[in-house]
């Protein structure tokens, strides 16, 4: 009985009387959950295109974090940092369709995801070799971004926001907003479009299958750098990000491997999920149920929709 | 041993025999349902005594005559015993004859019934039964398809033999008939009749009585030491003499167990399964079979291919002599124990020829270089020379004096003797006892002093005291210039080319020898694929001017041999052609064993051969053929004519210089 | 090239459904065996027994049940770590509760609790396919995982947090704990392990083991051929759980002695994921050549280096070790996705054949 | 091989199978609509109709994997509504596919060994072992295989891997897996889809000799015009998912609507 009110009754009861906390709890996992979301966009983005289930994206987040920190130790600019940072995600995405993709062409999935497994541990070890194993601070102040919080007096009680959070959401949703112009607009954008389709497709618009699966990488690698920013700005730039990048799985069980909004969607509802259940419940078990949490979540969504939730319904065809 | 032939004089008493000294050992093995279903004597003897109360119920009696038509199955060697155990005479038939050719043995032998393997063969028997008065019953091996045939004449073998099951153990009277009727059985019955496919005319009944087959097998197993532990695949034609000696009767002699294949696709495959230890089969397998190696081999990596060929030619060099324990140098035994590990041994392996003890080719000369090549793989293969007449051996090659190009001395017990005219005559153990219903033609092969004409022309070797075959005493030709003209010797050198399938050379009375060519579709067209010519058909494949000059170059390399040979220069071939379509025994132009049917041939390509010899570039002719289904068709082409070089004769003197 | 088969024939389906029809194979298990049982125990030494052989044979036995799963049935887990575990948590309960009780008979035990887990987390395998079953694993590690470090039930309360394993006789001979010699410890592992193998084996080749891959190969064919996916499935999460759980018990029990939950990660699933991949999906024989690649390369290249006397730091080993296993898992999904067992097929192969090409 | 389904008191020439008022649709789509028709014991029953006329759905229907809409199938005298196709199969209705659904990575004798499952029950203690009553099943149902082996005359091929196998050899290895399960209702999705003439001749031989061999009742989906009309006993056209004709080959193809929606349209 009491265990029941413990779980069922009592959590709401805190929300009602403190919605300020709510607001408070909510907004974190917002931010989470914009984080998932960029990684799962990453998944997407190359998925869509090269029907390749990118297991490497989290580590890409770190590796292009760690690039730019470790440059700019090396004295070099900050923003000139970025853009080399940028080049060496082109070189990883060119790397990966010579020496993964290409000669894997039309293996089943199952052996490309094994492969972007492969690329993950690669770029562990060189990532460590370099830049050694220990987290590093992200050079927020250099790239301007800015620091410190604002607090709003609400609902009788106060909500503290980081600016860097803020920014980040600000900046997620203008990037998703460049991309979608990207394949909306654009004729290479079409094209990646086209390639999900079918392959024919995309020869047609005149572009080979190797420039659209670096195209599609690079501009993962892209998204990595921007996630690698802003999550390295919150916490620190180090591998541990990888696993905490898993959690862009439940993201795109909810949303669907091959929709944006639905990575999108799927980002805030597991983020936000999380962070409640972790706030409100967590305590009745002894917390750091956030590691699974958004997993149950997903699963427990699966059970109801399995094709996710922008999927749209597969009739077994025989 | 010898006591034993004379105690245990018929088959079924030697099956008994055996059943009581190794019952428990395997007698007959079967491929069948994907594993080798095995028979122990003892099961044997069992069903072969219900089969033939089974039969006797049928109303088959001592005397009467049953076919057996069908491959190599233990069913069908069950009723040669069975029958045998009525004293009543099996009538093994050649499975692939046409209904019409099947009918005249089966009438000339005034068969009672026929024991088959399966709907083909039935359907055959049926279509011909109201020619075949005699016939009131046909029993079958295979059900398959017979389910809604009228089974009134119509008896499955396996209900048969269940049905006497049943009667015996209802009254033992039934088995002891069967007792008394084997006891009966006297040595000097007729224990088969084996039609030989002459390569002339009608075929023969050859009567060979038990006494005297067994007296023959028993022989041959003691001169290769054959015994229980040995294994052999029973693939050869049932009907042939080959198989009926070797396999059934020396089997029931030495009791060894017989294997029979699962189907004629498979036998390579069961071949190595079983990998038997006694083995025979004519030169033309062998042929074929190094074909395929060489073939398989082509495909091979490079270094794989080098290091093959490489010691290949270490056995060429060393490899017989090892085999027949003269002095080799320690450096070449060393290399030819390399070869053994990476090659000879696993080529073997892999052709099922592993634990061959004894291998045996007859029929036909074979080839020298194809002898030596198994020979000198460790493969024990010998030569020799047999006859149905003879109920087989005349000659055979002891172990330590086997050679190529003879086929061995007389045969433990037999006599033979060399006619004025050259012709081979012998006296056997196994000898028959004539033809069946056909005195004439018995008298014509007796002489009056009771020896047996082969037809065979031969010598014996001075020194060696081995007999040469050189031909068929009546093809052995004179050319006008009166060279000698053997075209056996001249083709079967033409045939050693695995790119050779078949040659027939003319030459009898004429200026020069003349040759027809039949390719092998196998080599030749793997030829053609690795040197991409593309070709639709054997027709297409034969007229191409690339392969004339292929076929062109083996004939060159024949002539200069025999050139080189005493008396047999003047016998090079002058022109040839490659023949538009494929010898075939549906045609009449082989035999059932694949002997070309020589006069037959000449008279149906008449026009080919006058154009061979008036000098023209080429010929039209057209032929009827009948396909598999039996339907008939006229093929006709424009064949090439191709001249080929003629080389001094060397080694020789004579009334052949002339023709060079 | 050794293989002779000329008169190996086949007189009984028993005999040709062998798992070893031909002769010269099962020499070769043979010796092999020998070798293991008598051998290694009699010639290695410390090092190799207790860091070499022992976390072989573990790892084969996690790889052997991952493949069951993955391999053989078609479904993707990144949970084995997890499983492996649960294992290794059950024994060490089980080892409290009742001490008095041969340790074997609690490692297998503890396969069963595992095998339940497994059930449990296998039930979403019904409605959910390929990646997206992907996620209802990741859930048990991470859940499992978690559990581990937050029940402290299951550590009993001790402080550290992890699990210290007593000493534990097998007829009077300690085969846990500090005075358990390795030679003992590899000797009891290697007979769970062989027993094991062939059991897997016989399953493979049985009426269940068609069953799974029927599922893995067209799961709709099978269902209409009257096979129940979602038992088969959960048959298969069972067994392959039970065997992860043994492994996992083995870890704790007869190699480290002592474990923390940092010891399930799921890098280490991963890892086993590895050596089920590299050696060759839907193979026995793969799951030890991955696990000893995967497992010794490491090791290899620990101790190369030292032995030419090149100094290498110990971190840019471990950085090494990333870097060159990733690279080894690329190099050879691209030579022979099949992984090591089908190049050890194909070689065999050209042995039966040789010296024609095959 | 024993001709299966004896002794469950349909006689042959009595109804097996009816389908009546069956209706099927996928979301908007509709796949049949308001079909009825019967299957008799011991008879070949062929489904024809052009491209997207529902055939193969019809079959789904049948075998539970599709559960229609409205619409009641009654099989050996049972009603059903929903039912898994485990079940149907383990009620004795065994089918093949349209393109070849084989198990890949299993040689032949396990695809057809696979197809004994439902009639295998040795406990999972036994499996393990491999040993006593285990192995003694797993030889009694390899013998029944082989038997189903030796029928399609694909002994030589027993121990290749399915994928290896030419198209042809695929398709009998199917009806092999099928007839494993000693089927009392057959159902053929296009058995001669892709093949040759001769491969075709072979296919319809064996199909025939199943019926009157074993008895067993067989319902096949076929493009080929002329097979159909020589193999089946009775004929029923679908188009757009609605039965347009049903009868023997003779009054169905003298059938007018037929003529128009089907044997007109030159194939």
């Amino acid at each position: 009985m009491d265990i029941l009110y413990k779980i069922f009754v009592d959590p709401f009861v805190q929300m009602g009387a403190a919605p300020d906390l709510l607001v408070q709890t909510m907004w974190e996992g917002l931010v989470a959950g914009v984080l998932y979301a960029l990684i799962a966009l990453g998944f997407v983005l190359i998925f869509k295109a090269s029907g390749v289930f990118n297991f490497a994206q989290g580590i890409m987040v770190v590796f292009a974090g760690l690039t730019l920190v470790g440059l700019h130790e090396m004295g070099v600019p900050a923003f000139l940092a970025v853009i080399l940072t940028l080049g060496v995600m082109f070189l990883i995405a060119v790397a990966v369709e010579r020496v993964v993709l290409r000669p894997l062409v039309n293996q089943p999935d199952i052996i490309l995801f094994m492969a972007t497994f492969g690329i993950t541990y690669l770029l562990i070890g060189i990532g460590e070799l370099i830049f050694g194993g220990n987290p590093k601070r992200m050079i927020a102040k250099e790239l301007y971004l800015p620091s410190g919080s604002v607090e709003f007096q609400t609902l009788g009680g106060f909500v503290q926001l980081q600016k860097i959070d803020i920014a980040a959401s600000v900046i997620a949703a203008i990037m998703i907003a460049v991309l979608a112009f990207f394949f909306q607009k654009t004729r290479i954008g079409r094209a990646l479009r086209a390639v999900a389709d079918s392959h024919k497709a995309a020869l047609s618009v005149g572009i080979s299958l190797n420039q659209i699966w670096v195209i599609v990488w690079f501009t993962a690698g892209i998204v990595a750098l921007v996630t690698g920013i802003m999550w390295g700005a919150r916490s620190d730039v180090s591998f541990a990000l990888q696993i905490i990048a898993l959690k862009a799985l439940p993201v795109l069980i909810l949303g669907g491997f091959t929709s944006v909004p639905g990575a999108i969607v799927g980002g805030l509802i597991i983020g936000i999920g999380e962070k409640l259940g972790e706030f409100y419940w967590g305590p009745l078990v002894g917390g750091g149920i956030e590691s699974w949490l958004a997993y149950f979540i997903a699963l427990g969504f699966l059970l109801f929709r399995p094709q996710g939730l922008f999927g749209e319904k597969i009739i077994e065809r025989i | 041993m010898s006591g034993t032939a004379s105690r245990d004089d018929t088959f079924p008493k030697l099956m008994i025999r055996n059943a009581a000294t190794r019952g428990d050992l395997p007698a007959v093995r079967h491929k069948d349902f994907g594993i080798w279903q095995t028979w122990t004597w003892r099961e044997v003897d069992e069903i072969v005594r219900c089969y033939a109360w089974g039969l006797r119920e049928l109303g088959l009696s001592r005397g009467d005559t049953i076919a057996i038509v069908g491959s190599n199955r233990p069913k069908l060697y069950w009723s040669i015993l069975a029958a045998q155990c009525l004293g009543a005479i099996p009538v093994p038939v050649y499975a692939d004859a046409v209904a019409d050719e099947m009918v005249y043995v089966l009438e000339h032998a005034q068969v009672k019934l026929a024991a088959v393997e399966d709907q083909e063969q039935v359907d055959k028997i049926l279509s011909i039964s109201d020619r075949l008065t005699g016939l009131t019953h046909v029993l079958y091996d295979e059900p398959r398809g017979l389910r809604d045939y009228d089974h009134s004449r119509l008896h499955a073998i396996d209900e048969v033999i269940e049905g006497a099951r049943k009667a015996f153990a209802s009254d033992p009277a039934a088995k002891a008939a069967i007792d008394a009727s084997i006891a009966e059985g006297a040595g000097s019955d007729i224990s088969i009749i084996l039609y030989t496919s002459g390569t002339t005319g009608r075929s023969k009944g050859v009567m060979l009585s038990a006494e005297r087959s067994i007296a023959a097998a028993t022989d041959t197993v003691r001169f290769d030491r054959l015994d229980e532990k040995d294994e052999v695949l029973a693939y050869l034609p049932l009907a042939w003499v080959g198989d009926h000696y070797l396999n059934f009767a020396q089997g029931l002699v030495a009791g060894f167990c017989m294997a029979c294949p699962e189907s004629a696709e498979t036998v390579q495959q069961d071949l190595r399964e079983i990998g038997p230890t006694f083995y025979f089969a004519p030169p033309r397998v062998y042929e074929s079979l190094l074909t395929r190696v060489m073939i398989r081999m082509e495909d091979a990596g490079a270094l794989k291919r080098r290091m093959f060929h490489y010691f290949i030619d270490v056995a060429k060099r060393y490899g017989e002599d090892i085999l027949n324990g003269r002095p080799v140098p320690l450096s070449g035994r060393l290399l030819y124990a390399l070869g053994e590990l990476l090659v000879y041994g696993p080529l073997k392996n892999v052709l099922g020829f592993s634990r061959i003890r004894v291998g045996y080719t007859a029929g036909e000369a074979i080839g020298p270089e194809l002898f030596s090549f198994y020979r000198s793989l460790g493969l024990n293969l010998k030569q020799l020379y047999g006859q149905t007449e003879a109920f087989l051996y005349v000659t055979a090659q002891p172990d330590g004096q086997i050679r190529a190009d003879t086929v061995g001395p007389v045969a433990p017990n037999a006599q033979v003797r060399i006619a004025e005219s050259g012709e081979v005559l012998f006296r056997t153990p196994g000898m028959f006892l004539g033809y069946f219903r056909d005195p004439e033609r018995t008298a014509e092969t007796l002489t009056e002093d009771g020896w047996v004409k082969t037809g065979d022309a031969g010598f014996f070797e001075q020194g060696s005291g081995h007999l040469k075959i050189i031909d068929r005493a009546k093809d052995v030709g004179k050319m006008a210039s009166g060279a000698l003209f053997p075209p056996k010797y001249v083709e079967n050198k033409l045939k050693f080319f695995p790119n050779v399938k078949e040659a027939v050379a003319f030459g009898d009375g004429r200026d020069f020898v003349t040759c027809f060519v039949n390719i092998d579709m196998t080599a030749v067209g793997n030829w053609a694929e690795r040197n991409n010519v593309s070709y639709a058909s054997y027709q297409e494949l034969a007229g191409n001017p690339q392969v004339y000059e292929m076929i062109a170059s083996h004939v060159a390399e024949v002539n200069r041999s025999l050139a080189g040979e005493p008396m047999m220069g003047g016998a090079q071939i002058k022109r040839f052609l490659i023949l538009h379509k494929e010898l075939d025994a549906d045609d009449g132009e082989l035999t059932r064993t694949q002997k070309v049917r020589r006069g037959f041939i000449a008279e149906r390509y008449a026009p080919l051969i006058d154009a061979l010899y008036d000098g023209s570039t080429e010929a039209d002719i057209s032929t009827e053929v009948t396909f598999e289904d039996g339907r008939k068709g006229v093929i006709s082409a424009r064949v090439k004519i191709a001249d080929c070089t003629i080389f001094p004769v060397t080694a020789d003197t004579g009334p052949t210089e002339k023709a060079a | 090239m050794f293989y002779r088969e000329a008169g190996q024939f086949k007189t009984s389906y028993a005999a040709d459904m062998a798992v070893f029809p031909i002769r010269q194979d099962r020499i070769g298990l043979a010796v092999i065996l020998m070798i293991a049982f008598v051998g290694i125990p009699l010639f290695g030494n410390q090092f190799f027994l207790s860091s070499v052989m022992i976390p072989f044979l573990v790892f084969s036995l996690a790889a052997i049940g991952l493949n069951i799963l993955t391999g053989y049935t078609g479904l993707i887990s990144l949970g084995t770590a997890a499983f492996m575990g649960v294992g290794a948590y059950a024994c060490y309960k089980l080892t409290t509760f009742f001490p008095d009780v041969n340790l074997i008979v609690w490692i297998l035990a503890s396969g069963f609790v595992s095998a339940l887990v497994g059930v449990l987390f296998g039930l979403p395998s019904l409605r959910i396919k390929g990646f997206y079953l992907a996620v209802a694993t990741l859930a048990a590690q991470f859940f499992l995982q978690w559990s581990f470090v937050r029940v402290p039930w299951l550590y009993n309360y001790n402080t550290s947090g992890a699990i210290e394993v007593p000493e534990h006789d097998l007829f009077g001979i300690p085969i846990t704990g500090p005075n358990a010699l390795p030679e003992t410890r590899y000797l009891v592992l290697l007979t769970i392990v062989t027993v094991l193998t062939w059991f897997a084996s016989n399953l493979i080749h049985g009426r269940i083991g068609r069953a799974w891959m029927a599922v893995r190969d067209m799961d709709i064919a099978a269902e209409l051929m009257g096979i129940k996916l979602l038992d088969t499935k959960l048959l298969a999460f069972a067994v392959s759980s039970f065997y992860a759980g043994v492994a996992g018990a083995c870890m704790v029990f007869l190699w480290y002695g002592s474990a923390e939950p940092e010891v399930f990660t799921i890098n280490q699933s991963f890892l086993i994921l590895f050596m089920v991949i590299i050696g060759g999906l839907g193979s026995l024989l793969g799951s030890f050549l991955g696990a000893a690649l995967i497992y010794m390369l490491p090791i290899a290249l620990r101790v190369l280096p030292a032995s030419l006397g090149v100094p290498i730091a110990a971190a840019t080993v471990e950085h090494l070790q990333f870097i060159i296993v990733g690279a080894l898992i690329i190099f050879f999904l691209i030579v022979e996705p099949h992984g090591l067992a089908r190049l050890w097929q194909t070689g065999k192969q050209k042995l039966r054949m040789w010296p024609f090409p095959y | 091989m024993r001709a299966p389904g004896d002794g469950h008191g349909i006689m042959a020439g009595d109804v097996l199978l009816a389908v009546d008022g069956v209706s099927l649709s996928f979301g908007g789509v509709k796949a049949i609509t308001d079909v009825s028709f019967d299957i008799r014991k011991g008879e070949i029953r062929a489904i024809i109709g052009p491209n997207g006329a529902g055939k193969t759905s019809m079959l789904n229907v049948i075998n539970g994997f599709y559960h229609p809409q409205k619409g009641r199938i009654t099989f050996k005298g049972e009603m059903r509504r929903r039912m898994r196709p485990y079940e149907a199969a383990s009620q004795g209705i065994a089918r093949t596919f349209q393109n070849v659904a084989l198990f890949k990575g299993m040689s032949t004798i396990d695809n057809i060994m696979a197809g004994r499952t439902l009639k295998m029950h040795e406990n999972f203690f036994w499996q393990c072992l491999r040993h006593g009553p285990a192995m003694r099943e797993e030889v009694e149902h390899r013998r029944f295989v082989e038997e189903i082996i030796d029928f399609l005359e694909i002994q030589a091929i027993r121990k290749t891997p399915v994928g290896k196998l030419p198209y042809g050899l695929q398709k009998r290895v199917e009806l092999g897996r099928a007839l494993a399960m000693e089927p009392e209702l057959l159902l053929l999705d296009e058995p001669m889809a892709g093949m040759n003439l001769e491969e075709k001749e072979d296919m319809s031989r064996f199909i025939v000799d199943v019926n009157n061999q074993y008895g067993t009742t067989i319902a096949l989906i076929e493009h080929d015009i002329g097979v159909v009309m020589d193999l089946s006993d009775r004929v029923v056209v679908l188009e757009y998912g609605r039965k347009i004709a049903d009868g023997s080959p003779a009054e169905v193809s003298s059938d007018q609507a037929v003529i128009d929606a089907y044997l007109g349209v030159p194939h």
